[in-house]
């Protein structure tokens, strides 16, 4: 008997705390599955945040430095700077790093730190229970925004791609999303190009990813899928925003 | 004459700056601020020409968050700013207190609260050795009073995070960041035999077990309080073995000035014009805020059972809360009298003499 | 067919996004949950394909593709 | 005066070389083997304005950075004059640069003070800049605080590396200004 | 039975945000974080339906600076959050004490320090107390031991605010946030006659002179420090108007417990049960944090010269001080035990007992 | 005699702290012109940042509140959903506004709070002493380049217009400057604007305005003038960047 | 038992209206005059997993809020009987729902356990989600600890307001379970 | 002409825009300093004809256009 296909060896067999058809599950296996492929394991440093991916180093083999809030494009910023020869990984929910980290993702964005940043946008603050993110949809209810979100003093969700993509340089910008077989593999295709833009030195590339929180949601699994694919691409239009390598 | 002329004159807060480079600091990262913006001005050149890294931060919160990966990554990392700007700072200090991370943290500290002033002051006393961020943790504070010491500080500052594994603070004013001195600048002799090998460090887990820094404990529930009895346990065993201060003349004085950094330098003026007139008073100056050197406090005060105290600083009162603590059961606060004095403003020689006879006469 | 899903029904939380996306039908539900609780998914072996299909859906590295010759 | 210490204010424009010339005098201190210690200022956050520096000299150690008066002062501009001249002392010597100032812009009449026309003089040697070295050299001669080797020292210190081209011009403003009287 | 009745049931996080709207708050800004997110939730419903500002802020930092804006604006503001997120709202609360500005603001407390965990913990009182911000200020801090409390305090936490013009913190905590308990929610009573007219506040400057709100004190120099003077000379008035306290069992009591919030309530299990065994345990509970009640913490010393005093804290000492400080030259070191446990732990009733006898046996 | 044109009144008679040729005070005269044009010193509430302009409240007879350094956006969004009928301007430069400040102004654009924001860009850190800010050219030297930005670790200059201009509650964006006569009346028609729309209610409007800083520079006030007119609107283009009224 | 304090556990999967059957019982303790207090757990701030409430009633004040052991329980599926069966006292009255709840996952056999199919009563009564309410009425019979009237009332508060639809079909599934034994 | 600029020279602060500016060269350097020290500007009264472009640049508010008639 041959094993074929299983979980990456970087990532721990334990499984996980996320939720029933968390799109985080998802992301951690891709991050594995990349790992694995180009051997980065043990030159990679991982920053975990502050939201559901919190105890990233429970998940996957690797150094891993626990951020503040918000903060990881800082610590992450350091780190390359001290270790040039590593590979650094920032991963960020988007309450991390479109709400209070807005101004670190910026500047390090700007200062176009040679990293890979995913940044798993699920609509809502996921660890803390479902609160209003800055990419909340339109009427979308959450536990702050119980009538739904409206554009009249909350604005409109935040479009980080778009935000981003005026700074020159941001080598590579992709959005995508893993609510389906299909855009799950672009994604795998799009960490992978952000990991090996920073291996090449290319430079800053962020993907961000559409990711379903069922629980965040009180959406069933399968529902939180139909979300995507009918609501959340719609107003965040999947695709490459920056590609300059 | 040959020590005389290896003297070198700079500005408080470039001396800081200077130590930095040659403890092996090998980042810095800062936002500009009045009254310390000379060290990130200093360092701006120096790392450059020494090929280290200097990175002007987008903030304080920024700039804190940077020094706590620089950390982690095991090199020697260091950050200054200003009272304002380390409010800010709280919330990456408690971080890099429990993950228990080496680094050398510069207050130059201006008058408050609020915007206030650009004037000297000592009220972030409370904020740097209470633990102005969130939960049970202590940091290293050095006073130093002079560029002589500021530089020396600043090396030593390195070694003791390095030793102890944490931050370290170099609790500095607007006077003395901006004072011209000249002083010996010489090599860097390292505190300790041995530092601990940064095996904790992040550099990629290649060989090794991965390493992990964080602060989060949820299981089981008493881990964090674990983790809290071992920081108090490393904490007790450096009020055991750091506590830095100097006496001036306080044998047998009738009045013991306590006083430091700014504050200890003019209180030294009034108290000499005083001694000069024939009065014996005395000073005890400490060196390391936290951990307060109370062990020779006590022993000034037991060997000279009817000697008053006069705390002087530059703040409305925050460190007579440790002369107190320090003092209690063994001088009543009726002996203990106080001269402060709020918001990024001085007392002056002549105020001090003033004070002292007022402490004299009573 | 030799390529075949197999499940680790142990760490699967009945999501049910395999079960969904199989091509084939060959995943179902178990009718019981496992130790933490989760109704749980099988595949019925007959009719996988071992198209992968499910191992790419899944959030939680349930599923293993194996080649069972 | 308390004790042995001198308290030297100079005072300027930004631009006129305050802080230079106090720096000056400090590395002449560390060659003449005297304690110094000196405080500049470049007024409040918001930019312009007059510079001052303050440098005590003494052969004890300088307890009090505190400077409220001072015993000897060089002048640069008239908004300095005006804004500083109550700091100083009674009968302390001033230095004056009395090509920028009316000496009586001062309500002081018991100041010891003594114009020199440094602006002009530093035109006639070639660089405005040197202004502020003349009039050391002028205070020096005037006061004997420090023997003119040592500022020919601090001078030594004060332009090397990059700056090591402006020694000769300012050594010889010194000179010049210290042969003035 | 009839009042009774009128008792609801509420979280205290979510009666912390009822009190606020019958206080009349008319804003809310705030960041989630557990344990604390239940108010800005509550909230956010409650403050629609009233037709009242709430917004959720993108960050602590904003959040804060939106509570100094609105409170600048003139209206009755509040702010929640808890330990980290206070940590980043430092800068902010240094401001507005110096400005003076009222305004509410809640600290549930959960362990740290750094991300630490969400449950309960009392290890941000030196923060709250001592000001955890840069400068000389403080903030008036009122400690909840109950659900009913919670309620009470946050109405007059804004009376508070508005009289003596400055920041006034709910210290609540990881426990008693997210008890649920039934409490009468009594209508809006004043604590004054009469609060002072907000003739500062930003309205455009109509009919009168520009009213500036500032924290800016460059001239003349000793501007910031008179300031200061005036600030403290308001924070001694505090100081000798509002010391809240509660006894329990105390006359005769051969140990008094010196305990708050959360561990007040755990403490009087233990004590119940104690008294239950014949001994005389009593209970001295402060209800501001600052200021603290120490006139009558002395009295109760002075009536009872033997009495031994155990102070409970969950965190590794802070409150301590205070009882050091409030008890000097009237009871000894020695008399004074403590029992912490630090990092978002809490004692039980049970460990709290065996602590006792301890004492006791002393 | 008849005075046609003088010191708006709503400005104060003691003149500003403000160096030589600086820019601050130009758009200190704009200002006091449009309120005195619009009649809305008595309705206006003004941040004044710190930064060179801290002391506003000196200059300008009308309420003002100081606020923390990069916060004037978040003190602003309280200050008008408290106060909707009264006309709330926000005073910032670059260090305040894309520095410290950035995630402040960012999610006040986004929300679309209905205020003026007036950015005076002027490369550098004024009132700290000239420290590289943001939006410091490349090759520019400040005390802490003091060999001169370079793209590789500091980035590029951050463009606040352009970067804004992806969110879709930014009503009015429009870079100036006020380096010459004309510009300075461009700048003045474009604060007029966002002055106008906030009381017609059209939403968030932000005017970024090239200033002159000789002191910061460390170049005469001319010399300055020819800076932004050669440099700084080269990477900086002057001109409308969103106009939805 | 310490004093006369009942320190009852519910617990389940969240959506099984742990959180919603201790909040009727504390609205049944207000009416009926005895003091209550309450508190709720999700679990960490990771999400999923169990839901958890502890409820103490009590005649006298309630002092600690901290329970680590209780005297009656009330257990809607598996996992949570696995986790917290060790938490409960020796001889305590535990009610489980048997739907989900094979009574061999404890290893204690020194607890009072009930066995209550009260997921497929629930279905039968139409709503799956009034299952809690059910065990509410079968706990109360067993223990008397209130008198069912006041749980009426306790149902009442709870399902005011948006929620009064929902008040019948609890009322009603209370009753059954209470009529149940 | 009738429009003149007129300059509160107290105020000025010698940046010279104004003087950079006028079209008619109406602006030279009045060659002293004033109280703050400042080298300020004074207006040739003859070669002004009140264009307004001096008041328009002056960042100090020292320049008033007045009608003298
Ligand atoms: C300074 C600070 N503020 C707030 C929190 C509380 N907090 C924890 S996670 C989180 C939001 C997480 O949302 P997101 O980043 O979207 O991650 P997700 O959980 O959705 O993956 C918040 C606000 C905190 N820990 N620290
Ligand atoms: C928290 C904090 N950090 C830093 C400072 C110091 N500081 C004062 S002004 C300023 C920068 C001002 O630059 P900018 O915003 O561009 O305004 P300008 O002076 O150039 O007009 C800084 C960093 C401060 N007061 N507070
Ligand atoms: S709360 Fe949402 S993001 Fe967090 S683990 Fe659950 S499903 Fe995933
Ligand atoms: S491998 Fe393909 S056919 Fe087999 S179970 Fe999975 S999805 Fe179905
Ligand atoms: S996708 Fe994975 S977790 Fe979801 S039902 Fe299938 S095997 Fe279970
Ligand atoms: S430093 Fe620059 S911005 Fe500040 S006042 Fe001077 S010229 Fe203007
Ligand atoms: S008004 Fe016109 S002509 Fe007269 S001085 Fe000014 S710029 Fe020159
Ligand atoms: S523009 Fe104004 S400040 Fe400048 S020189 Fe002319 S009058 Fe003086
Ligand atoms: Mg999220
Ligand atoms: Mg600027």
């Amino acid at each position: 008997m041959k094993v074929l296909k299983t979980q990456p060896k970087s990532i721990t067999t334990e499984g996980t705390k996320y939720c029933p058809g968390c799109g985080h599950g998802i992301v951690l296996r891709l991050i594995g599955e990349i790992v694995d492929e180009l051997g980065l394991r043990e030159k990679m440093i991982l920053t975990a945040p502050v939201g559901c991916a919190v105890v990233l180093y429970d998940y996957i083999t690797c150094d891993v430095i626990e951020c503040p809030h918000g903060r990881a494009p800082a610590i992450g910023t350091a780190l390359k700077r001290v270790h040039p020869d590593k590979f650094i990984l920032i991963y960020q929910g988007d309450g991390d790093l479109a709400a209070i980290g807005a101004a670190e993702i910026i500047h390090a964005a700007n200062r176009g730190e040679n990293m890979s940043v995913l940044f798993v946008n699920n609509a809502i603050y996921g660890m803390t229970g479902g609160q209003m993110a800055p990419t909340t949809l339109i009427g979308q209810k959450t536990t702050t925004s119980p009538t739904g979100r409206c554009v009249k003093g909350m604005g409109k969700p935040i479009r980080v791609c778009e935000l981003l993509s005026s700074l020159e340089e941001t080598k590579y910008l992709e959005r995508t999303s893993v609510h389906s077989a299909r855009n799950i593999n672009k994604t795998k295709a799009a960490i992978r190009k952000a990991f090996v833009n920073q291996i090449n030195g290319i430079g800053f590339s962020l993907v961000e990813i559409l990711s379903m929180c069922p629980v965040g949601w009180r959406l069933s699994p399968r529902d939180s899928q139909s979300f995507i694919e009918e609501q959340m691409t719609d107003y965040f239009p999947l695709g490459v925003y920056k590609d300059t390598d | 004459m040959a020590t005389e002329n290896k003297k070198v004159l700079m500005k408080g807060n470039e001396a800081v700056g200077e130590a930095a480079i040659r403890a092996g600091c090998q980042c810095y990262f800062a936002y500009p601020i009045t009254p310390q913006t000379e060290t990130p001005e200093y360092l701006s050149r120096r790392m450059e020409e020494e090929n280290l890294v200097f990175l002007q931060a987008e903030s304080e919160v920024a700039a804190i968050n940077m020094v706590f990966g620089a950390a982690a990554a095991g090199v020697r990392v260091m950050t200054s700013s200003s009272s304002p700007g380390m409010s800010l700072k709280q919330e990456g200090i408690s971080y890099i207190a429990c993950a228990e991370m080496p680094c050398v943290i510069i207050n130059v500290v201006r008058g408050g609260p609020g915007l206030g002033n650009i004037e000297a002051s000592q009220a972030d006393y409370f904020q740097s050795t209470r633990g102005g961020g969130h939960g049970d943790y202590r940091c290293i504070v050095l006073a130093p009073n002079s560029v002589q010491e500021s530089y020396d500080m600043t090396v030593q500052a390195f070694d003791l995070a390095d030793y102890y594994r944490m931050p370290v603070f170099i609790q500095s004013d607007g006077i003395i960041g901006q004072l011209v001195e000249p002083f010996v600048m010489g090599p860097y002799t390292p505190m300790f035999d041995e530092l601990p090998p940064k095996e904790w460090a992040l550099t990629g887990c290649a060989g090794r077990e991965p390493n992990v820094i964080r602060t989060l404990f949820l299981n089981p529930p008493d881990g964090l309080e674990k983790q809290n009895v071992r920081l108090y346990e490393k904490y007790d065993r450096i009020e055991a073995e750091q506590q830095w201060y100097e006496d001036y003349n306080c044998d047998g004085a009738e009045v013991v000035i306590i006083a430091y950094g700014c504050a200890s330098r003019i209180a030294r003026s009034a108290i000499k014009t005083h001694n000069g007139n024939g009065s014996k008073v005395g000073m005890f100056r400490p060196k390391t805020l936290w951990p307060w050197p109370k062990k020779r406090l006590i022993e000034i005060a037991e060997n000279n059972p009817k000697v008053k105290f006069l705390v002087i600083e530059m703040s409305m009162g925050q460190m007579i809360e440790d002369v107190y603590i320090s003092l209690m059961d063994i001088v009543p606060k009726s002996r203990i009298a106080f001269y402060g004095i709020g918001g990024g403003w001085h007392p002056t020689p002549d105020s001090v003499y003033e004070k002292i006879q007022e402490v004299l006469a009573e | 067919m030799a390529r075949k899903a197999r499940i680790n029904t142990e760490k699967c939380k009945g999501c049910y996004y395999c079960l969904d996306i199989c091509p084939r039908k060959a995943i179902k539900k178990a009718g019981k949950s496992n130790e933490k609780g989760y109704d749980c998914v099988e595949v019925v072996s007959q009719m996988c394909n071992g198209c992968g299909a499910c191992y790419i859906v899944c959030p939680d590295c349930c599923i293993d593709i194996i080649d069972d010759q | 005066m308390a004790g042995k210490e001198t308290k030297i204010l100079i005072a300027g424009f930004g631009g006129q070389g305050i802080i230079l010339a106090g720096n000056v005098l400090a590395y002449a201190c560390i060659d003449a083997g005297k304690n110094v210690c000196a405080m500049a200022s470049y007024g409040a956050e918001v930019r312009g304005g007059t510079a001052k520096a303050i440098i005590s000299i003494s052969d004890e150690q300088i307890d009090s950075p505190i400077i409220e008066t001072v015993n000897l002062a060089m002048i640069m501009n008239a908004p300095s004059f005006v804004r500083y001249s109550s700091s100083i002392e009674k009968d302390s010597p001033v230095i004056v640069n009395s090509s920028m100032i009316d000496q009586g812009q001062t309500e002081r009449s018991d100041l010891d003070i003594l114009g020199v026309d440094a602006t002009n003089l530093a035109i006639k040697i070639g660089n405005i800049k040197v202004a502020n070295i003349i009039m050391l050299g002028v205070m020096i001669k005037k006061t004997g605080i420090l023997d003119p080797d040592s500022i020919t020292g601090g001078l030594k210190r004060a332009f090397s590396g990059s700056k090591k081209g402006l020694y000769y011009i300012n050594e010889s403003a010194f000179r010049s200004g210290y042969d003035l009287y």
